[in-house]
């Protein structure tokens, strides 16, 4: 086993390990916090599937989320106040379901993927980011003015959301849910990274040309990589609004975007753990430093700083050199 | 008189080294060829040079310089002019940007360049990123003796070129050599090119310079067991 | 609508437009022409207009006010360039994104702990405020004029410098090729840090002039800076006259839309709605826009291949 | 190895017929008309600037032509992009090197058969395990020397051996036809003589359409050369023929002529 | 459990980033109190919520999972508040809002136990609109901002307001350039222009308007014209009228001690967040007197019953516990070199908000 490898084990172990503890030792704000830890990982590895692998570096994340946010938000509401979402053409109720709500979200996240990568994938680089920045935007804008589901001000849930069989009020149970996923989307990202379409894809952004005199069409590929990228992310929403029992335009602001990018960067670009690994040292250090003073951001801004230009490869190409080319 | 001497050097790749020990003397106004197969290390001795590969270990000193010390930029203020490998033209600039760029006061200015490679002068408002391959070869060759160097390298600098121009090159290397005392180091593929131009060779053979002497001294077993010939 | 009333908006555009070109155009040149995404460059915007802001509470003068925001700018810039930036040239734009990222946190919090968290005193000087009459009875601020002035200025000097002087192209060939460019003789680490304290300069000085009508405190350079990266893309990366075209269009787009699609929309819908529909929609217009100029042509209106 | 389906009668692999594409005021090809047979090596060589990478660029798609047709396999392609005519069988290789320069030696030649056999949008499942693709990566390593640097980071490859990995991957394709732009740029004396020999066999696989400046090479190999000058094919004929043609020897290959 | 903290209070607000001020003036009044109540049976867990929705929530959560804390305070903004407080008092936690009061906790979404210590969001907006009427103001020109808060003011106002309408605009949130509403508004046609602008945005409108020669009268709420920005804004605020429901020269004992202990201690004038801060500790700190927390029902009657000195003068809460107290007109002035309020009228007597007939409590 190499170092990366190790690192990874131990992370996850970790990961869920301090939960079980802090679940006997009855710190409910741990788990809280590991929670929050294992679903901003969930949206940074859905990022990191774009990013990582395909260097498509999207600064529109932000609206993925936000759509799983709202479809948590919009649903559970419709649920709480009996009120049907449509009639017409056919009657559609809200639902406290949380597979229904995240299926809702995958969908409508991919959906909103599909369109946005559509247009954006047509440039590349700078103007990539860009433009999905401007996306992002224009949601952000339009939730904030959306008067029905709250507009800035934002949509509240009384009771977070059911799952069949569990008691997702509990802390401990509502973290498993979220580590369950975040270790099932991690499974696939590292099958996907070694799949041939990951392959396609990371020589995609190594050399299109390439690509494309082998007879592959980057274009696909990377809207492909962008539509499960945006999906993992909305799930991420989703179960990131339920974590809140709340959901808001900040979810769909550039600063989110930034942010989850911000971990990826931190733990290691197109490491499979990178996103874990950020998010935790993020939130831990916010955490952290929060209580030492009111200008803990200084700290913060000066540990990020050092991580940038002292650990190349983020955190994880710190502990374990550069990435071993795969077998 | 020797201008640059290389004693031993050394360097690495990261962690993988590259060179093993590579001795070279260039005297002045003196043409040396480089040779090796592919993947010897023949960039990598040149990168040494201008400093954009730190040598390990081993001595280098131009004109009495002692340039492991120097960053490369000071090097070339030296009198170090390299073509590079890959050509490396400034693809968005324009042939007349891209020369004047790194000018340096001399005899060789744009009129002695367009001179040399007439078709610069054509072109002069057209990006590098459009030229054709050989018309970039030109301009990274113009490029490099626009700073006016003593010690002139190319390193496979007629790659690509059609063989009117390659003829062209290696008479305008020959009349640098005859004409302004120039010093050129030289790699090339064309050994029969080669010859009529260079005084002396140096081969290299996985990083360590493995031969070294008069260009007419290259027998045939040389040529078989170090450039595969 | 009068007729002037829409001469008085085209106006207000173009000057909101030449606004953001100054703060567009240090970004241009440090984004463009040396291929580093500062997402720093909104503090430095700050750091002028609070060095204005200082100045002009000690001295009482707003010409040495706007002279301390070019040099504490370019301070400030040349600092960051030396300690932090520097380092990352050759890195990824990610690892820029991110180094940036914790500069704006140091600077903000920085300047919220030495200035405190109220917003500071920085108002036009008395021979500068105040409308003055044009041709065709539009009454206009003369500070705002001001404003389109320098930034005209500050457009032509920069176009001349990238395209027409020496250091201009080993800049724009250091972008392309800065091992290059060093292994020809030129220090282009020195001209970096040049050229970062200028766009730096060129930040304070708008965060100074801006600031004066605007309001002077921590992170009043945040909004600026997305606006700033939209009219560089828009125009195109690392040119000048893409940076005055997108700003200029951005400027414009911003301030008519906001004024008539609340308008257009009032036509075919009851009032209070129009007003608020119309509103939404002009604040994702400028988004839109780049949207779509960007799907027209890939790399903005000027760009090369980048 | 390859059976040539023939529909076009005359063992026309390509037919580029009448093909015409101006840079603004530059005309960088000028009625071309040309083509390529099975079991040949066609050389195309011109002066620098001539036109010659312009040409390659539009039969593989990557250049739109403004007039003019070209044809793959008796078919005409001029409304399919470049990714539709390498699945057709156009294998071609970069006169810059166009690698993934991340990955190993072997992934980019395992990319190439990906490419070749199709199935990409496979989401599970390690591709360096599929055996299949590994062994025809290997062989085709193998047939340009570069099987014992197999797990090299490419970006680890001297500039000769980039060269070779070029033409490796081109073979993982199986193409029909080689369309090759420099092949021996950067190849030491050595080199070049080997991978002269190599095309030597290859041509009873797949005919090359070969841009080249060498001129030992392209005089060893070609069965018929065309000139380019100024983008208009100024010749086309045998070696002897190209050899003693005075305009040619004015234009491209000089006095000396190499022997 | 010690003596030391029978009872703990968190206090979640902004003190970092843009809008901080107002956060650092809630917690200074707040700490105000508390410092001079000198119990030491209270303990205050303060964090910083960076004004970000999701932050706010985490903390209560985490406050109220393992602080266990009695009471919470602190949130200044209303999205915020719409995250943190349904949630909070579903739990059992007493809130008092120092200063956000969206209208739909004073309405529909009321608690037992919810206090709103400062007014809803729309009551000084309504003051504005029913001054503008004394004022023989006829056709006012109005505007805010483009989210929730911004139509709920605009919506205050023309609730009293009996004029015409000389337009009506939305602008974009955190928008810093008015050029094009002044240009708008000088075309109007208005006598007069109403204005919710909070923060930066608020500074940079009133320098544009003073310098763009429009000399309209303006009103606004307090929020435009606050301690924290009045220096920021400078001359161009003289002379402007605008309602709040304090300020520092109101005429009652408990007030003029408050201004002086919050000047000394930290060296600046108290702004109405400041005040605000110190009226939500002043409340707890007298039902505390009265009850302990953990007996709920006697604690709420005993914040319900609010005997407090607030430095408002009279205080007391409406059936949905948001105040119902006098709003008063200020107009800025200049003391020495140093820009403030001096009240010139009452606005509204005894205010009750709109909302409170759909609470059901
Ligand atoms: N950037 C690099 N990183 C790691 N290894 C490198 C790098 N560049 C070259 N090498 C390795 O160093 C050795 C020497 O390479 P160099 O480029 O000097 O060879 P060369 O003699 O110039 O060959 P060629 O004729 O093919 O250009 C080779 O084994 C090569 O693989
Ligand atoms: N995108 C472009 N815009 C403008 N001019 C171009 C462009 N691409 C090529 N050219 C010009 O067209 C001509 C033909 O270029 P091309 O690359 O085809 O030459 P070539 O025959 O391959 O030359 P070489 O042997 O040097 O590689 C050149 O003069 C080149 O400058
Ligand atoms: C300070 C106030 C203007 C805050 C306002 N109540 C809001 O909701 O954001
Ligand atoms: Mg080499
Ligand atoms: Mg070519």
């Amino acid at each position: 086993m190499n170092r990366e490898k190790l690192l990874n084990a131990v992370v996850i172990l970790l990961l869920l390990a301090i939960p079980l503890w802090a679940h006997m030792a009855e710190e409910p704000f741990l788990i809280t916090l590991a929670t929050k830890v294992a679903i901003l990982a969930l949206a940074g590895v859905g990022l990191n599937i774009a990013l990582g692998i395909g260097g498509l570096v999207s600064l529109g994340h932000a609206a993925f989320f936000g759509i799983g946010g709202y479809a948590m938000g919009i649903l559970a509401a419709h649920a709480q106040n009996y009120e049907p979402l449509a009639e017409w053409p056919m009657l559609i109720e809200g639902t406290n379901q949380m597979p229904v709500i995240w299926l809702v979200a995958v969908v409508a996240s991919a959906l909103a993927a599909l369109v946005i990568g559509a247009l954006s994938l047509r440039t590349s680089g700078v103007y990539f980011i860009m433009i999905t920045l401007a996306f992002g935007q224009m949601l952000y804008y339009f939730a904030i003015s959306w008067t029905a589901y709250g507009g800035e001000d934002g949509l509240s849930i009384w009771v977070r959301n059911e799952f069949p069989g569990l008691n997702t009020l509990v802390p401990l149970e509502f973290f498993l849910i979220c580590y369950v996923i975040l270790c099932a989307a991690l499974w696939f990202a590292a099958r996907l990274a070694r799949a041939p379409f990951g392959l396609a894809l990371s020589a995609a952004r190594q050399c299109e040309a390439r690509v494309e005199t082998v007879g592959i069409t980057p274009y696909q590929l990377r809207l492909t990589a962008f539509v499960i990228s945006g999906a993992i992310t909305g799930l991420a929403g989703a179960l990131f609004a339920d974590l809140n029992r709340f959901v808001s335009p900040t979810m769909l602001s550039w600063h989110t975007s930034g942010e989850i990018m911000i971990f990826v960067i931190i733990g290691g670009v197109g490491r499979l753990f990178g996103p874990v690994i950020g998010a935790a040292l993020f939130i831990l250090l916010e955490h952290l430093l929060g209580g030492i003073s009111d200008y803990w951001q200084i700290y913060l801004g000066g540990l990020l700083l050092i991580i940038v230009l002292y650990a190349r490869g983020g955190v994880i190409g710190a502990i374990s050199g550069r990435e071993v080319a795969h077998d | 008189m020797t201008l640059l001497k290389m004693e031993k050097i050394t360097a690495s790749y990261g962690p993988s080294q590259a060179l093993f020990g590579v001795d070279l003397e260039i005297g002045e106004g003196e043409v040396v060829a480089l040779l090796g197969r592919n993947g010897m290390g023949k960039s990598t001795t040149i990168k040494t040079i201008c400093g954009m590969l730190p040598a390990s270990g081993g001595a280098l000193t131009f004109a009495g310089t002692d340039l492991r010390k120097l960053p490369s930029h000071k090097i070339a203020r030296l009198g170090v002019g390299l073509v590079p490998e890959g050509r490396r033209c400034f693809a968005p600039l324009t042939i007349e940007e891209n020369l004047t760029a790194a000018a340096r006061p001399g005899p060789w200015d744009f009129a002695m360049v367009a001179e040399l490679f007439p078709r610069l002068a054509e072109r002069r408002d057209q990006t590098a990123s459009s030229l054709s391959g050989g018309e970039q070869q030109m301009l990274a060759i113009g490029r490099a003796l626009m700073i006016n160097p003593r010690l002139l390298i190319l390193d496979e600098a007629t790659e690509g070129l059609a063989p009117v121009v390659r003829q062209e090159i290696w008479a305008a290397i020959a009349r640098l050599k005859a004409e302004s005392g120039l010093s050129i180091l030289v790699v090339d593929k064309t050994l029969r090119e080669l010859a009529a131009v260079a005084d002396r060779a140096v081969i290299l053979n996985k990083g360590t310079s493995v031969w070294a002497g008069p260009m007419d001294g290259l027998s045939d077993e040389l040529k078989d067991s170090y450039l595969g010939v | 609508m009068s007729l002037i009333l829409i001469l008085e908006q085209i106006l207000n555009g173009l000057q909101f437009g030449v606004m953001l070109f100054l703060m567009a155009a240090g970004l241009t040149l440090v984004f463009g022409v040396m291929g580093l995404i500062n997402l720093a460059h909104g503090a430095l915007y700050m750091v002028g207009a609070f060095a204005a802001a200082i100045v002009a509470a000690w001295t009482g003068s707003f010409v040495l006010a706007l002279v301390a925001s070019l040099a504490a700018a370019a301070a400030a810039g040349a600092l960051v360039e030396l300690l932090v930036i520097r380092k990352l040239y050759d890195r990824d734009h990610l690892d820029q994104v991110l180094a940036t990222f914790a500069l704006i946190l140091i600077f903000s919090e920085g300047t919220r702990w030495v200035f405190g968290s109220f917003p500071l005193f920085l108002d036009v000087p008395s021979y500068l405020s105040g409308p003055i009459s044009l041709p065709g009875g539009i009454e206009y601020p003369l500070y705002r004029l001001t404003i389109i002035a320098i930034g005209l200025v500050v457009a032509a000097g920069l176009f001349w410098l990238i395209a027409r002087t020496r250091i201009g192209i080993q800049i724009r060939a250091g972008e392309s090729d800065r091992e290059m460019i060093a292994a020809l003789g030129v220090d282009i680490s020195k001209l970096y840090t040049l050229v970062f304290a200028l766009g730096a300069a060129l930040a304070g000085l708008a965060g100074a002039l801006v600031g004066a009508i605007q309001s002077v405190q921590v992170g009043m350079g945040e909004p600026v800076l997305i606006l700033a990266f939209v009219v560089i893309v828009i125009g195109g990366i690392g040119s000048i006259k893409g940076a005055m075209v997108g700003a200029l269009l951005v400027g414009l787009t911003d301030t008519l839309g906001g004024v008539f699609l609340p308008q257009l929309f009032g036509l075919f819908m009851e009032p209070a709605s129009a007003t608020s529909v119309g509103a939404s929609l002009a604040s994702m217009l400028i988004y839109i826009l780049m949207a779509a100029i960007l799907l027209v042509r890939p790399s903005g209106l000027y760009g090369g291949q980048h | 190895m390859t059976d040539m389906t023939d529909p076009a009668g005359a063992g026309q692999v390509l037919k580029v017929s009448d093909l015409s594409k101006s840079f603004g005021a530059l005309q960088a090809s000028k009625n071309i008309t040309l083509d390529l047979r099975a079991g040949e090596i066609h050389a195309l060589i011109g002066p620098n600037g001539a036109g010659k990478s312009t040409l390659i660029k539009q039969i593989s798609g990557e250049l739109r032509p403004d007039s003019g047709s070209v044809s793959l396999l008796g078919r005409p392609v001029d409304d399919l992009d470049c990714v539709a005519r390498a699945r057709m069988g156009l294998g071609r290789t970069f006169q810059i090197s166009a690698l993934a320069m991340e990955f190993t030696v072997l992934q980019n030649a395992v990319l190439g058969a990906l490419g070749a056999r199709g199935g990409v949008f496979r989401f599970l499942g390690n591709v360096m395990r599929d055996k299949a693709l590994v062994a025809q990566a290997e062989h085709a390593l193998e047939r340009v020397g570069l099987l014992s640097d197999a797990k090299r980071r490419t970006a680890d490859l001297s500039h000769g051996q980039r060269r070779q990995l070029e033409v490796a991957v081109a073979l993982t394709l199986q193409p029909k036809l080689f369309l090759m732009d420099e092949p021996m740029a950067g190849l030491g004396a050595g080199g070049s003589q080997a991978l002269t020999g190599f095309l030597d066999t290859l041509r009873h696989e797949a005919p090359i359409l070969l841009v080249e400046h060498d001129m030992d090479a392209v005089f060893a190999l070609a069965d018929r050369i065309s000139v380019l000058v100024y983008g208009e094919v100024i010749a086309t004929g045998t070696t002897e023929e190209i050899r003693n043609n005075a305009e040619v020897q004015r234009a491209y290959l000089g006095e000396e002529e190499p022997v | 459990m010690s003596a030391a903290a029978e009872t703990k209070i968190g206090m979640i607000t902004t003190l970092s980033g843009g809008g901080a001020g107002l956060g650092v003036d809630v917690r200074d009044g707040f700490m105000l109190a508390m410092e001079q109540a000198g119990r030491d049976d209270i303990e205050v867990v303060i964090e910083d919520d960076q004004r970000k929705p999701e932050s706010a929530v985490q903390i209560a959560d985490r406050m109220i999972q393992s602080e266990k804390v009695d009471i919470m305070t602190g949130i200044i903004w209303s999205n915020l508040a719409m995250a943190v407080v349904p949630a909070a008092t579903a739990q059992g936690v007493f809130y008092l809002s120092p200063n956000a009061g969206p209208s739909a906790l004073a309405g529909k979404r009321c608690h037992e136990n919810y206090f709103n210590v400062a007014w809803q969001n729309d009551n000084l907006h309504e003051a504005a609109g029913a001054y503008a009427n004394d004022a023989g103001l006829k056709n006012s020109y109005i505007l805010a901002p483009n989210y929730p808060a911004g139509k709920d003011a605009l919506t205050g106002y023309k609730r009293m307001y009996q004029g015409d309408l000389a337009g009506e605009t939305y602008t974009k949130l955190g928008q810093t350039d008015y050029a094009a509403e002044i240009a708008q508004i000088r075309a109007s046609g208005a006598d007069s222009v109403y204005f919710f602008l909070p923060g930066g945005m608020g500074i940079s409108f009133l320098k544009q308007y003073a310098d763009s020669g429009v000399d309209l009268p303006v009103v606004g709420p307090a929020f435009s014209f606050d301690q924290g920005i009045l220096q920021a804004v400078g001359g161009a605020a003289l002379g402007i009228k605008n309602t709040s429901q304090w300020n520092k020269d109101l005429d009652n004992p408990a007030n003029t001690a408050f201004v002086a202990a919050f000047e000394q201690k930290y060296e600046r004038l108290p702004s109405l967040y400041a005040s605000q801060g110190y009226d939500t500790a002043n409340l707890i700190l007298s039902a505390l007197d009265k009850a302990s927390v953990d007996d709920k029902d006697a604690f709420r009657a005993a914040l319900k019953a609010a005997e407090f000195d607030s430095v408002r003068g009279d205080f007391k809460f409406g059936d949905n516990h948001h105040p119902i107290q006098n709003i008063y007109v200020r107009e800025v002035i200049q003391e020495g070199d140093v820009f403030t309020n001096k009240i010139i009228a009452t606005g509204l007597e005894n205010h009750a908000d709109a909302y409170a007939a759909e609470c059901k409590m």
